[in-house]
């Protein structure tokens, strides 16, 4: 069963290994130069240009990722729903740190707001520059860790249901706009050219509302407790009460 | 030697250093970098591969790049919370 | 010709750097170290791949794979030391993983 | 038609989300949306009965800019059976996890791990199977890990750590690709290989196509690499062994199938295809030797998927030494029956196992004689589950086994046929050596099931495995569009 590495790799081992991966990088980089010294590949620049004024938006990447490839994307998302609702089946939250000093709170007090506003910024400028649903959430998340940094153990997020809502806010709009089409007989996520914008600005939205709460309980690691003012450390998840409806 | 290939060769660099250390470290923290080096040694040779000298990027490689990273991150935090169950610090 | 060259050189530079960020990354022992460096690592790819003309995914590491990935390991690696400052006496090794 | 392509993939998503949203009603909205799932499975595989293959553009984006859907024989039996076999656990988890405490961390993982299966068996696109692979990781991972004991812990932080440095090597075996060819689309990516341009991109492909195998191989568990599998489905809760090993290493061997024989078949050869023989006779010998010496029936029937698995690597080589035509669709045609047989029988033997473990309180398989004569239920399914585990008639491994043996003396590759032979006899002896303890003194029972919501399920896919498959296997050779049969 265990004929991998045992905890103190033997040195002739380890030798072995660097070896192995040595020679290993050398045929990457063999083949990948050899290939790409006769007959490289051209991309998809120009295909993707072409399409773009089918798409909706400007920024050719916000077209490969709510456009063209939308299910990549829709996909991702449910990755992320999966990580945290995973960390939650894992055992409830840790306390966060402890109150932080006036130094940290008065800079939070401006970072915060700052964050936000840039994140609502990158949102609205993904359609035509850099920038989109995933950096804005990050954003988002960002001002939460920093809240918790600062000592607000649920990194401003709320209640558990509603943190469950937001989760899969982004995920279900995603999806209700492609059975939308799907309906309307264009086929799953097949925007017609009129709405394709705003549909896409839509979905972004939600998507980044999502991303942030999903990020955000990714960092805080475990599930809220049942409520915020009876959380006793050693309760154990198994036994926790089923009370959310 | 052209630019765009030196780029692309860092790629594998981190790829493989990433399975080295994936490889030969046992502490959970270690492993996690480790892959999310590997990671990132493919999507920058992804990104490598976008460029094509003054021309505009390919924007498919940069989309998938973006897909990634969020993928890698989903998985480090879920690894990070198995460890944390592992050691079972609910309450440090 | 010398600013084709000139720009090689800054290519080399940076790519060197990134590398060295990389083994440093890997190699430092103390968990916290190599979080810090990991951060530090992927702000570094982050500006090679604005070099390389791709803004979005440039902004989308510094944010997340660095950002938010680098704080989660970092918080991690505080936590693992506080718990292994608190049971200093007990027995228990830090968290270790099975091997892979 | 092509509506349930899409279907496929956003039913179990919107049960999943649903669930996530409503933990008060998980276990009603879960089930309900996995009966949706194989009603609408059912209309994919009827469509692909009647039009051979269904295609997809997602978005109307034409690949190689968008993502391709395509659905063909081997998709539909694929998709039909993990159809079949979630179903069957549902119901079985609907029982097993009666604590709404852990049912609501059951149901939206379970329901995002069936959405990653539908969409890995009728993706075409190599990106988007890698986020697909992700998805099924995670999720399993976390499902595995249900149990909170520390050992299912550590087993499935290692489970997911492999998974993931199985997928890194796959994206990068994806990017190599991209970087060559432009497209991740199997259709365009197979015409491309087969014009052979320039000899770099018969190297760069060949290479990409080692590092893709390499990852999925780490993912199915082929031998040497399944270090991981034993400890986390022996470890996992009963339902999610059922899944891990029915249908989640299945789904990585279906993407082997799938790369090797059609995407990249210009550049595979009979050396490397002899290779991943090798691995698989190792699989079958070595993973056949464990299940008999081990000590727990989990443990056994996780060892036993190690050796089924190698079976399905068997037919590589022989497949790779047949020219196209009737034989080769005939051996195509049992490697898929030989994944189903097993998909059925294993899920059957694990959620039998799981209500043994529940009603012994233990899985030791030393001590479990007096609580196997207390349930003839169950020891039916294990008696029927071995039965397929071994191979005999009428199974539908059985078939397989015996088309793979055509295949082999056809193409003169005979040695493998003593694999299979050495590995039918330890699958014999560690079959009836469980077997043994249900057959004692103590006094016939006066009820067939005990609980027919846990026995009934397991028996059900028992029975398919072993009953149904052997017997009627023209739905299956129609399908996959072939003659078929015994000749």
């Amino acid at each position: 069963m265990r004929n991998s590495l045992e905890p103190k790799p033997q040195r002739s081992a380890a030798l072995l290994v660097v070896v192995l991966l040595i020679l290993l990088a050398g045929l990457l980089q063999w083949v990948y130069f050899t290939h790409a010294a006769t007959a490289p590949g051209a991309g998809l620049t120009a295909l993707a240009q072409a399409e773009l004024p089918r798409s909706g938006v400007t920024n050719p990447v916000t077209a490969v990722l709510l456009n063209y490839r939308a299910l990549d994307t829709l996909l991702e998302l449910s990755v992320l729903l999966t990580a945290m609702l995973g960390i939650w089946s894992l055992g409830p939250a840790t306390p966060g740190y402890q109150q932080a000093g006036a130094v940290f709170a008065g800079l939070a007090a401006w970072v915060v707001p700052l964050l936000i506003l840039s994140g609502g910024y990158l949102l609205w400028i993904g359609a035509k520059a850099p920038g989109g649903a995933f950096q804005a959430g990050a954003l988002l998340a960002a001002a939460g860790v920093i809240q918790r940094l600062g000592g607000d153990p649920r990194a401003s997020l709320p209640n558990e249901s509603a943190q469950r809502w937001l989760a899969i806010a982004g995920i279900g709009i995603f999806a209700l706009v492609g059975l939308a089409t799907l309906v309307a007989g264009r086929g799953f996520l097949d925007y017609p050219l009129a709405w394709a914008g705003w549909l896409i600005l839509l979905i972004e939205t939600f998507a980044t509302l999502t991303i942030a709460t999903l990020l955000t309980a990714a960092y805080v690691g475990g599930q809220p407790p049942p409520s915020q003012t009876t959380a006793t450390p050693g309760m154990h998840r198994m036994q926790a009460p089923d009370r959310k409806a | 030697m052209d630019a765009e290939l030196l780029y692309a060769s860092a790629g594998f660099i981190l790829f493989v250093l990433g399975i080295w250390s994936l490889l030969l470290h046992r502490l959970l923290i270690r492993k996690l970098i480790a892959l999310n080096i590997m990671g990132s040694g493919v999507f920058h040779l992804l990104i490598a591969t976008a460029e094509h000298h003054g021309e505009p990027a390919d924007p498919v490689p940069h989309a998938l790049v973006l897909t990634g990273i969020v993928v890698a991150v989903s998985a480090t935090a879920l690894a990070l919370s198995f460890g944390r169950a592992l050691r079972g610090d609910g309450d440090d | 010709m010398t600013a084709t060259l000139a720009l090689l050189i800054f290519d080399v530079l940076m790519l060197l750097t990134l590398l060295g960020l990389a083994v440093a990354t890997l190699s430092s022992r103390d968990p916290r170290r190599a979080a810090i460096l990991f951060i530090a690592f992927g702000l570094w790819l982050s500006l090679v791949w604005a070099r390389l003309g791709a803004p979005d995914v440039a902004l989308a590491e510094a944010a997340i794979g660095a950002g938010l990935g680098g704080a989660l390991i970092l918080s991690a690696a505080r936590r693992a030391r506080a718990s292994s400052q608190a049971k200093a006496r007990a027995p228990t090794p830090p968290e270790r993983t099975p091997p892979v | 038609m092509t509506d349930s392509l899409v279907l496929a993939l956003v039913v179990p998503l919107a049960g999943a989300l649903l669930v996530t949203a409503l933990p008060a009603h998980a276990a009603r909205i879960g089930l309900f949306s996995v009966m949706l799932n194989t009603l609408n499975i059912a209309l994919l595989t009827l469509g692909v009965w009647q039009h051979d293959e269904l295609q997809l553009a997602l978005g109307d984006w034409a690949p190689p800019l968008g993502i391709g859907f395509v659905a063909d024989g081997l998709s539909a039996a694929m998709l039909a059976m993990t159809a079949l076999v979630s179903l069957a656990i549902s119901v079985y988890a609907g029982d097993y996890f009666r604590d709404p405490a852990r049912a609501r961390h059951f149901w939206p993982l379970w329901l995002l791990l069936l959405t990653s299966l539908n969409g890995l068996f009728l993706a075409a696109d190599l990106f988007n199977l890698y986020v697909n692979l992700e998805l099924l990781g995670l999720s399993a991972a976390a499902l595995g890990a249900l149990g909170g004991q520390r050992t299912a812990l550590e087993a499935n932080l290692r489970y997911l750590l492999v998974g993931l440095l199985g997928s890194m090597t796959y994206l990068l075996g994806v990017a190599l690709i991209y970087s060559g060819f432009s497209t991740l689309d199997f259709a365009q990516l197979a015409a491309q290989l087969a014009r052979g341009d320039a000899a770099a991109s018969g190297l760069l492909g060949a290479t990409a196509l080692g590092l893709m195998v390499m990852g999925l191989a780490l993912k199915a568990a082929l031998f040497p690499l399944h270090f991981w599998l034993p400890p986390a489905h022996g470890s996992a809760p009963a339902p999610v062994s059922a899944a891990l090993s029915a249908l989640v290493v299945k789904a990585a061997f279906y993407l082997i199938l799938r790369l090797w024989l059609e995407v990249f078949a210009p550049l595979t050869t009979q050396g490397a295809a002899n290779l991943l023989g090798l691995l698989g006779a190792g699989a079958v010998l070595w993973g056949s030797w464990q299940a008999l010496r081990a000590e727990r029936l989990k443990l056994l029937a996780a060892y036993s998927t190690v050796a089924q698995l190698g079976y399905l690597f068997l037919f590589f080589p022989i497949l790779q030494g047949l020219p196209a035509g009737e034989t080769r669709s005939n051996l195509f045609a049992a490697v898929t029956l030989m994944a189903l047989a097993h998909g059925f029988a294993k899920s059957g033997l694990f959620l039998a196992a799981g209500f043994v473990q529940q009603q012994a309180g233990h899985d030791r398989i030393a001590e479990l004689g007096t609580t196997l004569q207390q349930l003839p239920a169950t020891t039916l399914t294990l008696a029927l589950a071995g039965t397929a585990l071994i191979g005999l008639p009428p199974s539908g491994s059985f078939v397989a086994k015996w088309l793979l043996l055509g295949g082999a003396m056809a193409n003169g590759q005979w040695w493998w046929v003593l694999v299979l032979l050495a590995g039918t006899l330890l699958a014999v002896a560690y079959v009836f050596r469980l077997m043994t303890r249900a057959f004692g003194l103590e006094p016939t029972p006066r009820h067939f099931f005990t609980q027919a919501r846990a026995e009934g399920p397991a028996l059900l896919l028992a029975a398919m495995a072993t009953g149904v498959l052997g017997v009627a296997t023209a739905p299956l050779w129609h399908l996959l569009g072939t003659s078929g049969g015994l000749g």
